[in-house]
């Protein structure tokens, strides 16, 4: 069941896309987003309760025109400079916001994985986020009369994170801090799950949360593909790459230089010979 | 007055662990607050029970978690549970004493901003956003607030309410069906802010050793209210301090 | 913190109270059951899923005046026949029923869990128990237009249920078939816990549901308590006590030597002892 | 016709089974239904994705689970999740293929009741209710029902809809919001009925070995179509058989 990851992404992510690349400081599928960069992809409603510097990267390449979030930050560091060039001076292009708590991001996710069009919490009430996002509304208990919020359920095209392991039959495991991963992939069309290794079969681990094959289209192996955030049980956070990362991200020429670096060592060719299928996808 | 054997950022963090109690649930936000409640659950709250949105209960790191999402956290934890379950069970049905939080701006009616400064659509700078704060605010039943001093952090209105305060004064947190009582402690670098029993007017009610009334009202954005007879902050004792600088160093490390 | 199971029932269930013995065939509370009938509660409303042989032994005791469910039964055997007599012929007082779906119960005891006053879901629609259940309302979402059932949450007074383990602080662990028991002990106002076993530290468990100690009041130490159902890692289902109990549930005359030894043998006092207040208790 | 070596249950049984795909997801009912699907697992369908309420996703039981909690589930799942998980994630979401019930009552639509005979405020009968069938029989992609034929269980109009099926006719899914296609088959221990694709009338479409088209018409309580040329169920293998009566031998122990 394992594809290359250049190919899982070809087959399931397109331009125009509405796309989770999911994880809570832990797993986050930084390879992945890499694979997005690399292959150019247009358009894309990123979807991320907590993005972080991978997403600072899709911004800044230009893949992204809308983002979906609650908390944009760099962990431990500050900001996200390619965000905020982004949002404030439409660099490289326009970014437009839509923004939650993670108290009303989780829900929406829930919603989508229930199968239900929209969820309903205590939130929001009395904040700036009500006036200035559409999609949040209120509701009326037919049973108390109480008010509540309504968010509309998260459906992505496509949710991809990263996970410590899958069996050969394309179940998938992880376990730690397993943050909205589950909801995430469930409310999702199609799900492609990057992995630490590919095993016969998946031993049971304290706290692990198991996605059934059945929900995931593509499993890649992609050893440290969360690197430099960390796998629970195989490597460590590596702070100092998020610290640096302040620096690339401040200035758009080391930027340009990091991305020329990005898709340029890997090879634009390693993308398109392995992705023979064009369509829907950018420059 | 005295000598200062310690900074302004240590007395705030060890005045904002002093306002922990024993036994306490606390949601932590990351940075400051989390520093304090790592300082309190290392001295005189053992029993503190440290809550983090990725969904860590009861965590007790060894060392200062870097994240919300720090794998140390994971390990030490009572049990951990998904994001929407710590946010549903947990913070939104009201079993959380007291929620710990920074803030970018605050305002007289503690009112707190991490959204933007400047105007929503075309902001001067754009800060992280709302996180977990705005039901944190709202659901835990009070709310303390740890931050620096100065008149661009302290304001007579934020540019944006991304967690309510007060509201506009008495009887608005009622109105908006929040939960929970709202910031009763704001603790700085050089005192501590207590909303006002009727007005809910954020009040200077204690400032730090060296520290004077009139440099508060200097760093604070609107005309600051001030109790009768300001408390002066007890000195940060050793083992505080001993605490906080180990962990911190272990932070920097 | 762990107390005798008489205390902890004298002092966490009165009469009149809205209770929940929770557990979905495995980890069914069975020794707490018993001891509510031992102390002679009276007018109860009796929460579960899946009332079977412990709750027609409550209801043919007395101790109900109404049964909250969403199937009846005695598993894998048949009919429950306290539960029939009290339903079509008031034996031996008047049984009020309401009734729903699992999905529906499922749904209210995780709004009641999560501080909502109401759950949505897609369900009811066309049923008989809409109509004969006040409580099944419908919701148009506000996004779609949609129209889903709601149901208010569930906010047992008390939520009796039974795991393998507790630690000496009180954390509760529970794995295997886990069923709705973390929903309905967070939804409640008390949780009463009885464990297999009380251990020093609480070795995590592939597949558990850890209840920190803060959402419950009592433990009390019952090894076998789940007992004639199973507790995963401990004993089986003792599937033979089942299928009896049919025959002594058929006939108010065995039922009432049933009783009679339950209540008789143990002894009224041994409750009435260890249970110093009688305010709130029946006979 | 032809000397039976089997029961009608065992024909029922093995032809409810047929009536599994290999790879599908079912939500399976216990009793009548779980040892179908459990022969179908172990026969022509290998890869049959069983899912019982219990939250046990994925089961492959190696003996017939006695209750939809059995042990053996858990023990033998992909992966076991909560109560609410299984009905909302996996059901509500519309993950499932096909839902496998049983019923007390069903009528000439489908319709199914396993909550009261007789009146719901002074029932003849009070029967188990509504577990999780109303929710299976909306959401699954489709519905198979196996149950044994009589006129007290085939009813013109049942007393009490605890699931519904095709409602009364053509549409009525639609107009209450149904996502699945509902009852697409009903097989019992006389033959199979399957809805007329226009009335949505339930109408045989197949007699068992040994059954006359009367002797089904007999056992329905109203006047039931028939197909034109109604099949002759296949008789049961020797491998089915031996697979049925191993799995209710161990269930029988």
């Amino acid at each position: 069941m394992a594809v290359p990851l250049n190919e899982a992404v070809g087959q399931l992510v397109h331009d125009g896309d509405t796309v989770a690349l999911e994880g809570f400081t832990h797993l986050i599928p930084v390879a992945a987003g890499h694979e997005i960069i690399r292959q150019g992809l247009r358009d894309l409603t990123l979807v991320r309760m907590t993005p972080d510097i991978v997403y600072d990267q899709l911004i800044g390449a230009g893949c992204a025109r809308k983002l979906v979030f609650s908390w944009g930050g760099n962990p431990g560091v500050g900001s996200l400079h390619r965000f905020r060039d982004a949002v404030t001076r439409s660099w490289p292009v326009p970014l437009e916001i839509e923004e939650h708590s993670h108290a009303g991001m989780a829900n929406r996710y829930v919603a989508g994985a229930s199968g239900l069009p929209f969820a309903v919490l205590r939130g929001y009430s009395g904040t700036d986020l009500v006036g200035n996002n559409p999609h949040i509304k209120t509701i009326t208990c037919p049973f108390t009369g109480q008010e509540l919020a309504a968010v509309p359920a998260l459906n992505p095209d496509v949710t991809i994170i990263h996970a410590q392991r899958a069996d050969t039959a394309g179940n998938v495991q992880l376990w730690g801090i397993t943050g909205i991963q589950k909801e995430a992939a469930m409310a999702a069309d199609r799900v492609l799950v990057t992995v630490e290794e590919v095993v016969e079969e998946l031993e049971p681990v304290p706290g692990q949360v198991v996605l059934p094959a059945r929900v995931v289209d593509a499993v890649s192996v992609v050893p440290g593909g969360a690197a430099p955030s960390y796998a629970h049980g195989y490597y460590e956070r590596d702070n100092s790459a998020y610290k640096d990362w302040d620096a690339v991200g401040r200035d758009r020429e080391a930027f340009g230089a990091w991305l020329a670096e990005l898709t340029g060592s890997t090879g634009p060719d390693t993308s398109s010979t392995s992705d023979p299928e064009p369509v829907g996808k950018g420059a | 007055m005295t000598t200062l054997t310690w900074t302004s950022d240590e007395i705030m963090t060890v005045t904002a662990a002093r306002s922990l109690r024993d036994g306490m649930s606390c949601f932590v936000g990351i940075g400051l607050p989390s520093t304090a409640a790592n300082v309190a659950s290392r001295t005189h709250a053992p029993d503190l029970w440290m809550i983090y949105e990725s969904g860590t209960l009861g965590a007790s790191p060894d060392r200062l978690p870097l994240s919300i999402g720090d794998g140390i956290l994971a390990e030490t934890a009572d049990t951990v549970v998904s994001v929407p379950e710590v946010f549903n069970y947990w913070l939104q049905a009201g079993r959380i004493d007291v929620g710990f939080l920074g803030a970018a701006q605050i305002d007289r009616y503690g009112n707190i901003n991490t959204t933007v400064i400047g105007d929503y659509d075309d902001p001067k700078v754009r800060l992280p956003g709302a996180g977990g704060a705005p039901e944190i605010a709202a659901s835990c039943r009070e709310v303390i607030v740890i931050m620096r001093h100065s008149r661009r952090a302290f304001v007579d209105k934020v540019d944006f309410i991304t967690s309510v305060g007060h509201g506009a004064g008495p009887g608005d947190r009622e109105r908006l069906g929040l939960t929970g009582a709202g910031p009763v402690r704001i603790i700085t670098d050089l005192g501590v802010l207590e909303p006002d029993p009727i007005t809910r007017e954020l009040t200077l009610v204690g400032v730090h050793p060296g520290v004077e009334v009139a440099d508060v009202r200097a760093a604070t954005g609107w005309d600051l209210r001030v109790a009768e007879d300001p408390r002066r902050t007890p000195e940060p004792s050793g083992a505080e301090l001993s605490v906080l600088r180990s962990l911190t160093g272990t932070a920097r490390t």
